[in-house]
């Protein structure tokens, strides 16, 4: 198993509530997540706003810690780890930010923003490794002199993929990447995250609001609604049969390029 | 929208240019006083008090820009007072920034209790009118060139602090912090790679500014009689005296005060300018 | 007259000189919902912003004709446009939580510009804004003409600005991308809210929208762009069917479906892109720029 | 509620920043070197008379015993005595008080007027030479401190084109029989207006100088914050219903736009009023200002004190009162 997760609940401190005196109340925003990954398998994790599914993604990459339950990433149960523990592993487990504006430092060119983290963990041959990640995402290696500002939204995506797998780890994260990209750029970033979780045999968590795109990319779903999973399954048979409510509902609420889809 | 207003783009090349010459300028006859002063600053001679400059009827040869009440040459003394300007600038505006700028960067990316003493000091010294506060440090410390530069980095670390706290909390929020996290920087380690390159613009520009204001905190002590000492020449002290006589000699009052309005001016101008073009986003 | 809104050949550039929308042309007839589709910067949004006046300050427009209801508005002053404009035409925008200013409270939003634009009395005006807020569905109405933005949800907040659009009986209603920040759940019921509500009023409709799915859903007609050329204008059923432009075609297959897993997700070719772009730079050519 | 508790966290945060600066300003000044008393007593006297006022001042006990005491005082109203006035901190310190914040209120509103005029036009013609003119201006105005405007100004308006007072509060020669030293606002509403133009003609300059860093800061603030909200749905809207320019400005922009500069403005107002003391130096008028200059010169230890702490007081009200406006013009705020 990549990922074990039980019993997961994480909450928010409600600074505007905050009394006088000791703690402000903390809002709950997951509320006893379970399920498991399997190594090589690709989750969906589907949700409207506010249902979690970023905060749980953040958690997994324990860029936050939770308030209970266990989260195990290979064996190892890293749910209370300090920043110093997880600083060997923090390589094994990468993320794919969903605006790659903010996610790229302006200030750095391509090519530092793939190297960095790669320096980090004393990889040598560092051009060479940038320009295979450049390769391997699609984009010239030329690129690796340019700014992010320089280039497109679809581009910069690459980009933010290219840092991710050019330290060869065994689990990305994607959050929304491809929310904020037109149709074109999205068919081609799907596409290359498909064709990279074969070829590097990578696990894959995708975070997503579409429907539609998680059933292109993903083998198992897991829907979150109010910080708690409704539903989780195998992609086809979720589908297919859609057991919870609110599964349900999502799906009915999908405008399909269809003028013949019934809509009611 | 945005982009399509983002082709007016303001000159940067002439302020710079501008900006930069006159500061260059300054530094030069700064560094070369000794040879270029037409004449001794502090010598007096009653008889040649309060002379015009050279294209007013009665002006005396050889003192450019006229003479004050005591007979000293103004030009002499503006190049003399030069030399105590720029140093104080320099050193003060760099130990002022050096501080300021990293107490507010590890309060705006740590947070938490180091944010919550750094933001309480700041809030006391914002209590304090600050050039009642820096004669006060000055009058305690005594005059001198150490108790001004002192007295500014103790009055002024809070203008960094203040800003570079603000602008570091903006940046920490970005996702570039949190992937540096994810690819395993620490804390430090990203407040230095990711966090600094990107508040560096403004760093550089409050700088300039500060170097700015530095010069002009200096005039002021010497202008309440706290500067250096009441011998050397200094464009406060200058002013003092220029103000006191304005009716009698306008020109010992409007040369200083042009020269210190300029610097100011340059110096600010001239952090605006490097900071667009620090700025690979804008360049 | 075949439309409420005709436009014929606008043009728009911006001042510094590039070409934003080349020669556009559509109608909408009363009654009826055009649907303008296309990637981000094709000029899609620039069509409303042109026909409402609200156009960005470095953009203008040099050339063409936009009739409503029977009036070329480009033939007008800038003031009796915006009277014009004001009196017959209305606009739901994108984001409901950034469309209705945050000091002002609910009623006042409907009823100011009847009673200063329309000349209304005040109570003609709130009777007004309560049965719209009835029509689209909002419990407690009096309430919320009471209530600050702020106090409201989203799906609220655009419910609110579905009604206030449609508070003078405008001849043509243009939506801007109205469910882009809305979660699919509200999105659909927005989408459906609007739709009666058009049908019902026979309201002129202009629907901006980068989605396919959700101009299967509402239009009667659409329009293609690209790089502010249309490059397919089509009836909804047709367009489905039988897409004639390759560019068309290739926006199609690059839209997943949930219904079609295995349906190969092509992007938009480079071999598209080219022939699109041929296009454009010919069109250039015969206008001579 | 949560106003009630933002209140009550603004007076704690507000009293522990008065005592650390009571605090700072009791330790610095008594690092002092030279000795006070022996300055205020005339050539000749003998080392006796020196301890006797040592006592009587309090100066011979250690530093926290004379905070103890000093606060003691504080809290009965009782600042101490001025040791070069010879009369008591709380009077002498309050009839300066008026002079100051009449000077500072009247150059606050030069500053609003000013800035928000050109905020105004600078939004109203945008994309224009006029905006450049005030970008450019705004620029100038705000890289150059108080200080020197005020030589600038003595100079014009003083020798070059002499029509106001450079110096002074008010004309000597003016008959003047007031009951407080609020002068300007006891002259309005006598309708004395003999005295109001010559309170004007003083005030005039010195205010000028404050203001205009503070009016191109407000220019500045406020066009940015007017021109990000001109980019908002609701502008947009507005403009689709048929109203003009200037409505939309005015009525729709500018009320949300105010808000993000008023905190700013809050906090450039403290400096404004920094700024007096030697704005006020410089312009020969009586306020507090330059007597705070004179009593560091003095080393006139309870009248300093006296001083900073109204100073603090003022800042901290200043910051409070701006905290209100916040919450009174945002509706957010208002039904939280």
């Amino acid at each position: 198993m990549m990922y074990q997760v039980r019993d997961l609940r994480l909450s928010f401190p409600d600074l505007t509530r905050k009394p006088l005196l000791g703690a402000a109340p903390r809002t709950p925003v997951l509320k006893g997540i379970s399920f498991d990954l399997p190594k090589g398998a690709v989750l969906g994790i589907v949700g409207g706003s506010g249902s979690g599914k970023s905060t749980l993604g953040r958690a997994m990459l324990r860029l936050l810690e939770p308030d209970s339950g266990t989260i195990a990433f290979d064996g190892t149960d890293i749910t209370h780890q300090t920043e110093d523990q997880l600083r060997g592993m923090r390589q094994r487990f990468q993320m794919i930010f969903q605006d790659p504006m903010s996610s790229l430092n302006p200030r750095r060119r391509v090519g530092g923003i793939i190297a960095g983290p790669l320096k980090l963990y004393g990889f040598d041959g560092l051009t060479a490794r940038v320009n295979e990640a450049l390769d391997m995402v699609g984009l010239p290696r030329s690129f690796a002199r340019r700014f992010p500002h320089e280039l497109s939204g679809g581009q910069r995506q690459r980009v933010g993929i290219a840092r991710a797998i050019a330290l060869r780890p065994d689990f990305i994260l994607a959050d929304e990447i491809v929310s904020g990209l037109d149709v074109s750029s999205q068919a081609q970033v799907l596409n290359l995250l498909g064709k990279l979780v074969g070829e590097l045999g990578l696990t894959l968590g995708f975070i997503s609001h579409d429907l539609s795109v998680i059933r292109r990319l993903c083998d198992r779903v897991l829907v979150l609604h109010h910080g708690e999973v409704v539903e989780q399954g195998d992609t086809d048979a979720l589908f297919a049969a859609p057991q919870a409510a609110y599964t349900r509902e999502l799906l009915a609420s999908i405008p399909l390029p269809d003028p013949d889809q019934p809509w009611d | 929208m945005r982009d399509a207003r983002g082709d007016i783009r303001r000159p940067i090349g002439l302020r710079l240019w501008l900006s930069g010459g006159w500061l260059t300028l300054l530094a030069l006859g700064a560094l070369f006083t000794p040879w270029i002063a037409p004449k001794d600053p502090l010598m007096q001679d009653l008889f040649l008090g309060r002379m015009p400059p050279f294209w007013v009827q009665g002006a005396e040869p050889g003192y450019l820009l006229g003479t004050d009440s005591l007979g000293r040459d103004v030009l002499s003394r503006i190049l003399y007072g030069t030399r105590l300007a720029l140093i104080v600038a320099l050193v003060a505006g760099t130990l002022t920034c050096v501080i300021g700028a990293t107490l507010g960067l590890i309060a705006g990316y740590y947070r938490g209790w180091p944010d919550r003493i750094i933001s309480r000091f700041v809030d006391i010294w914002m209590a304090f009118p600050p050039v009642l506060f820096a004669i006060l440090l000055i009058a305690v410390l005594g005059p001198g060139l150490i108790s001004i530069i002192i007295a500014i980095v103790v009055i002024d670390w809070t203008r960094f602090a203040r800003v570079i706290r603000a602008e570091a909390m903006t940046q920490g929020a970005m996702d570039y912090v949190a992937s540096a996290q994810v690819a395993g920087r620490t804390r430090f380690g990203t407040m230095l790679t990711e966090i600094l390159p990107n508040v560096l613009p403004t760093i550089v520009a409050l700088l300039t500014l500060e170097m700015g204001i530095a010069v002009i905190v200096e005039a002021i002590l010497s202008f309440v009689n706290l500067s250096i000492s009441t011998d050397s020449p200094t464009w406060g002290g200058m002013i003092a005296e220029g103000r006191t006589s304005v009716h009698q000699a306008w020109w010992v009052l409007v040369f200083p005060l042009i020269t210190l309005f300029l610097t100011v001016l340059s110096f600010s101008q001239l952090g605006e300018g490097l900071k667009d073009r620090f700025d690979p986003v804008l360049r | 007259m075949s439309g409420y809104l005709i436009i014929r050949n606008l043009t728009v550039r911006l001042r510094s000189g590039p070409v934003i929308l080349r020669s556009v042309s559509l109608n909408v007839a009363a009654g009826q919902v055009h649907g303008l589709v296309g990637e981000s910067g094709a000029g899609k949004s620039m069509i409303g912003k042109a026909v409402l006046g609200t156009l960005p300050r470095a953009l203008q427009i040099t050339g063409g004709e936009i009739w409503l209801d029977g009036v070329d508005l480009l033939s007008l002053s800038a003031a009796e446009r915006r009277r014009r404009i004001g009196a017959t035409a209305a606009l739901i925008p994108q984001d409901p939580l950034t469309a209705l200013n945050p000091s002002k409270r609910i009623g006042p939003q409907i009823t100011r510009r009847l009673i200063d634009i329309l000349g209304w009395t005040k109570q003609a005006a709130e009777a007004r804004a309560l049965e719209l807020l009835d029509e689209v569905q909002i419990p407690n109405a009096a309430r919320v003409m009471r209530s600050y933005p702020h106090e409201l949800s989203g799906g609220m907040r655009q419910r609110i600005l579905i009604a206030s659009a449609f508070a003078a009986e405008p001849k043509l209603i243009i939506a801007d991308e109205p469910t882009t920040a809305l979660d699919v759940t509200v999105q659909k019921q927005i989408l459906r809210l609007i739709a009666q509500m058009q049908a019902r009023h026979g309201t002129a409709l202009l629907f901006v929208t980068h989605d396919l799915g959700v101009v299967s859903k509402v239009c009667d007609t659409l329009s293609v762009l690209y790089a502010g050329k249309v490059v397919e204008e089509a009836r909804m059923q047709r367009f489905f069917m039988r897409p004639i432009h390759s560019y068309s075609r290739a926006l199609l297959s690059a839209t997943p479906s949930y219904e079609d897993p295995l349906g190969s997700l092509t992007p938009v070719s480079d071999t598209v892109i080219e022939e699109v772009e041929a296009e454009v730079r010919w069109h250039d050519a015969r206008a001579g720029t | 509620m949560t106003l009630l508790r933002n209140i009550l966290i603004r007076l704690l945060t507000t009293l522990v920043t008065l005592i650390g600066v009571a605090v700072i300003v009791f330790v610095v000044i008594r690092v002092v070197p030279g000795n006070p008393i022996a300055m205020m007593l005339p050539p000749g006297a003998t080392e006796a008379d020196i301890a006797r006022l040592q006592t009587q001042y309090g100066f011979d006990k250690s530093i926290f015993e004379q905070f103890v005491i000093w606060l003691g005082g504080v809290m009965q109203g009782d600042f101490g005595t001025s040791i070069s006035l010879r009369q008591p901190v709380a009077g002498l310190v309050l009839g300066r008080l008026p002079a100051t914040l009449e000077l500072s209120i009247f150059a606050l509103s030069i500053a609003i007027v000013i800035g928000g005029t050109m905020a105004l036009l600078g939004t109203r013609y945008r994309d224009t030479k006029t905006e450049g003119a005030v970008d450019i201006s705004a620029g100038m105005a705000l890289s150059i401190p108080d200080f020197l405007w005020g030589l600038v100004l003595i100079l014009l308006f003083g020798v070059l084109w002499p029509v106001f007072h450079i110096s002074g509060r008010i004309s000597p020669a003016l008959n003047i029989d007031f009951n407080t030293n609020f002068y300007f606002f006891e002259a309005l509403v006598r309708l004395r207006f003999d005295v109001l133009a010559d309170l004007i003609g003083h005030m005039f300059m010195p205010a000028l100088a404050l203001a205009i860093p503070l009016a191109a800061i407000i220019a500045q603030l406020l066009k940015q914050s007017l021109k990000e909200t001109m980019h908002l749905d609701y502008v947009t809207l507005a403009r689709t219903k048929g109203y003009g320019e200037n409505h939309v400005i005015t009525r729709e922009a500018l009320p949300n736009a105010i808000l993000p500069t008023l905190t700013l403005v809050g906090v450039q107002f403290t400096f404004l009023i920094g700024g007096t003391v030697i704005i006020e130096r410089l312009f020969s008028y009586e306020g507090l200002g330059n007597m705070a200059i004179d009593a560091v010169i003095n080393r006139d230890l309870p009248l300093i004190q006296g001083i900073v702490i109204l100073f603090a007081l003022l800042f901290t009200i200043v910051n409070l009162v701006v905290d209100m406006l916040y919450v009174v013009l945002n509706p957010r705020l208002r039904h939280a």
